[in-house]
């Protein structure tokens, strides 16, 4: 769950590291009362999940009145890779002297937390990890005693940090790392973490939880209902519990597993189709859950025809061809099933008049084909 | 010979009597696995057919345990295992916390025991013992060790291999969440020092550089013939394809770079799923 | 600092273990609200931060109102142990069926916190240690990681638990050690744990917070200073910063060093006097804290003679002999004091007419004759 | 020879620049300590006389550590020491919570290092180096180690020692805390395996049982000559006497038992601290 950005901020204050923050508002009309507050100049930054928000157009600085009125209702009415500006971000701008990355992500490989720090903020750190790798600072964090404070200050120092500076800089690294523990953060970045004239200040706060961590995390609970932000179908997959991804193509994809359901993407493709979606319905579906990810799959306009993969380990065909009986799709579907109950399965859907295939290669080429 | 577990090994199940613990513990038992017994706090003293139940590991007297419990009981169950010295603890659950598979991983490092998962269908030496949820029908013995980030997609591969006479020494689910016990690299190694595997096929998909970093080691420690498939090759960057760990970001975990990679060490990688027999023949 | 069973008790009910609670009362004016609140009989239980409250009569069970009225001004009105009793916990008596232990207590030698559990509740631990010891299960305590879920489990099946009974008693036990952690206790127990036909109840709490943790536990400030109980010479010595530890005896003793100190109280116990007490000026002393010093060690009635004990390292000697001016004892001091400044000491101490030993021994035993 | 530091051992001192820090830098230095540098963070670049300041342990390059930072840092500040390498890391502040004590040991347990303390004077190997706040000039060089809990208690006997021409090899205040670093049974080991050392004193006090336990130690594994002394004999039960560890609790801790145990194995106790020399040339 990806938090925005004044979201991830309140927790910064909360935790008290140094944070420009300032006042969200949702409607122009409210804009007047925050500039009263926070004067002028101002800066206008859309609240959206996902980057770029910059070059989009998202963030403005307004100098007048007048101005910041008409740049607010200019981002609050646009889209920004899709994703309607629902809220804006209003603050004071900052004297930026210099701006430096700090943040956690994982490692994978290590299985563990990794600590990056850079002096080179601003811009996308996988930007300076391929240009200038020998800029970016790395520790890697315990995970059974978590981040040490001598490995924050040891990092402050690598940037180049003494004196009062070290310290503030040590204290931000550290209570950065506690909330990721805290928060059951998958990433958490300040970028930029500028140096003003007052001191250090998080311009910017990225801050990602696992979801699997929810449990954990109640406070988040609300907060996701309100600002998570899905197409019509994502929301309808999720609500289902299904795993649905929305691609540019034609043709709509079932399988059970993550793999199985790449891997038939990849052989649509490889025949000269194009994917409409990627849905799994995971081990064990019903007839009932077949059912509902066709329904899903088929809100989405222009779908020429479906490819239906399974390999029944848990999933047992008949179910999954009960689910397709039920719905009744209004495009060709193309069938590959074998494994628990196929032989039933296969009857069932004969009997129907659907095209049954042998093997994953036969079906996705019978569908790319229908589909045309 | 088989890798990880054998007829011998003695089995716990963690979770044996939740709805799929039950399912998978009779089915593991009924392929002939050493199960010992079950272990479900609160309900020592039981029994699932003949297998007892247990409150706590230490009384079940096994060397190596799988895991049905809960997510957000799985850190507390595995440090369980690991505690009593069981390996491999195998953990079959998914959504379990980045944080608490972080945490089981480096508990399990110090105490040098092996950890298969979470999120995985765990493995299988077939003829010997079933520790996970794949379907034993399909697996036959032979002299291939497969290791592979997929479930359903990794039968799919069995299954053609079956077909083709090209039986298995092990299979083994090494997990599809970004932070897993095993990984391709400490699993190859095993099938590179077993006698009994002549050949292995890796099976990986989009997501991290775990595929870039096992053909830098095959490259340099792997002697013996691998073949692979890599899926995901359509997926678009920036979304989570069904495994927590199948993601592209940025440019890092194309199939592409994989893909490459591994063809850069010699390793063939197959177009579609059902070409990995004829890869395995052209190297055997 | 020692809680009383009551606040140890509220900590409990805090962290979700089923305890046996009531309500405090200081003034047997307020017991007839209790009795209200509770109903008949009661249990009544003298708030004190000494062992031994039920042998002393600090624990009584009333039937009646009138019972409960003169229990009530009689134990408020005792001492045990020389602590006057100022509060009392009335509660309502439970039905017991069997009474286990369960506590963490400090290994020093494995340098952890190991748990103690046994069936033998109600009685001193230590007595069961010593008559039975097989009937202890015991657990050291990893001090990054804690206390594992596994561990409080395998404990609770050690003391011959199942079922319900198995799963309520892990996580009684996981929260004890829980509360030991988050509040830096150095001794926490559960003593006795009843088995009631409702299940488990902590009839009684036992808990140390470290003295050295308080910085961490703005939350005991308040308590500490409500509830501990000291004599008047504890409590100047203790405001003074002193170490200081009153003793039977009649001969005043100061030293500098913990190891010195009560050195020097067993070599004037070797030639046959009784120390008055223990009292450690530290390293370091001033005119002002040896003069404070004195003060408390003569705020006991009865002394007759002192003896300074002072090896200056850091602690310097003439500051010491200026503070023995500055106070002017009313009884005769015997003082042997070497290195840093000791020539200067001398000097002044020799003016003055005190008498002045080149070694401990010579010092203690004149002490000794001279308290005679 | 002497145990755990020489003249050449290359220390840094955490917490330099306050009060104490400052005192006994300048003073260790003066002894002729190998000093490489101080640790303050956020004074980096300073310099005390001729020491140089750093923010970091990382900097200074030391083999070994000194503490004299305020209670509340010290768990941060000895991680710190034990995570760059160091070894021994000597804790002076007295007060340290014992959660962080624990902490510390249980780090460097993992990490092997030794930590000396908390709540220790220090300890000094004569004539090349002085790593705490012992007064150096009541010191000799020889062949006698000595260890103990307490501090003025060891200048008392170390002065009576140093009068009768018994020199140190080492003399090593473990401290007077519950919980602390190398304790009588590891430092006895250390002085055993050092073959400049001729006998040892060892000076326990109430509290514990460690004098029992080093007891027990010294039958099965120490062949030179020991002497002892216990302080204590008159504190009464459940009174901390000064040092947080000197408590007897119920009938454990008791110096009765100490130099019970002591006297079983042939360990002669002083009755009083200065006839520990005696004692010595008694058994040399």
């Amino acid at each position: 769950m990806k938090l925005l950005e004044y979201e991830a901020k309140d927790i910064f204050v909360e935790y008290g590291i140094p944070t420009s923050t300032g006042i969200v508002i949702d409607d122009v009309a409210n804009l007047k009362a925050a500039l009263y507050k926070l004067g002028l100049p101002v800066v206008l930054k859309a609240q959206v999940l996902v980057g770029g928000r910059g070059k989009a157009g998202g963030i403005k600085i307004a100098k007048t009145e007048e101005e910041a009125m008409h740049m607010a209702e200019q981002i609050l009415s646009m889209e920004i890779k899709g994703l309607p500006v629902k809220k804006l971000l209003v603050c004071t701008p900052s004297v930026i002297e210099k701006e430096l990355y700090v943040g956690f992500v994982v490692d994978r490989n290590k299985k563990k937390m990794t600590l990056l720090a850079s002096t080179e903020g601003g811009v996308d750190i996988e930007q300076v990890a391929e240009k200038t790798p020998e800029k970016i600072y790395k520790v890697t964090i315990d995970p059974i005693i978590g981040l040490q404070e001598h490995e924050a200050r040891n990092t402050a120092r690598k940037l180049g940090y003494t004196g009062e500076a070290l310290v503030s800089l040590t204290s931000i690294i550290d209570t950065l790392g506690r909330i990721m523990q805290d928060k059951d953060a998958e990433l958490i970045e300040i970028n930029p973490l500028a140096i003003t004239p007052e001191g250090f200040e998080a311009l910017d706060a990225k801050l990602i939880i696992d979801d699997n961590a929810m449990f954990r995390h109640p406070e988040f609970a609300k907060d996701m209902k309100e600002t998570q932000e899905f197409t019509p179908i994502e929301k309808a997959a999720k609500e289902a519990g299904l795993a649905y991804v929305e691609l540019d193509g034609d043709i709509g994809i079932i399988g059970c597993g993550a793999g199985l359901v790449m891997a038939s993407l990849d052989v649509v493709n490889h025949y000269g189709g194009a994917p409409a979606n990627f849905l799994d319905i995971g081990g064990g579906a019903t007839a009932e859950n077949m059912k509902k990810a066709l329904e899903i799959i088929t809100m989405k306009s222009g779908l020429k025809s479906i490819f239906v993969n399974i390999f029944g380990g848990i999933t047992k065909c008949d179910e999954v061809a009960k689910g397709i009986l039920e719905f009744n799709p209004p495009v060709p579907v193309y069938v590959r099933m074998m494994g628990t109950n196929e032989e039933e399965a296969k009857r069932i859907l004969n009997e129907a008049g659907y095209d049954l295939y042998g093997s994953m290669q036969e079906a996705a080429e019978a569908a790319v084909k229908g589909g045309k | 010979m088989a890798i990880l577990v054998n007829e011998k090994t003695k089995i716990v199940v963690q979770g044996a009597t939740g709805r799929q613990g039950q399912f998978h513990t009779r089915r593991m038992k009924a392929y002939g696995t050493n199960i010992v017994g079950g272990v479900t706090p609160g309900k020592g003293g039981a029994m699932l057919d003949d297998i007892p139940i247990f409150d706590t590991v230490e009384e079940a007297g096994a060397d190596a345990a799988i895991l049905f419990v809960p997510a957000r009981l799985m850190r507390s169950a595995a440090v369980e295992a690991i505690a009593n010295g069981l390996s491999p603890v195998v953990c079959i659950t998914e959504h379990v916390p980045i944080k608490d598979a972080m945490f089981i991983q480096e508990y399990a490092r110090q105490a040098g025991a092996d950890v298969v998962g979470p999120n995985t269908p765990g493995l299988i030496s077939p003829g010997k013992a079933l520790l996970g949820i794949l379907p034993p029908h399909i697996f036959a013995e032979g002299s291939i060790g497969l290791l592979s980030r997929s479930g359903t997609l990794t039968y799919e591969i069995i299954d053609e291999m079956t077909k083709n006479k090209l039986g298995q020494s092990t299979a083994i689910g090494i997990g599809g969440d970004p932070v897993i016990g095993m990984d391709f690299i400490s699993t190859l190694q095993r099938f590179e020092d077993d006698k009994d595997t002549k050949a292995m096929v890796m099976i990986g998909e989009i997501g991290g550089n775990a595929e870039e970093l096992a053909a830098e080691y095959i490259k340099e420690h792997i002697t013996k013939p691998v073949v692979s498939y890599i899926a995901g090759k359509t997926a678009p960057p920036g979304k989570r394809m069904g495994h927590a760990g199948a993601v592209i970001s940025g440019n890092t975990g194309t199939a592409e770079s994989k893909i490459h990679a591994l063809n850069a060490v010699g390793v063939p990688v197959a177009t579609m799923p059902h070409e990995v027999p004829q890869l395995l023949r052209d190297l055997l």
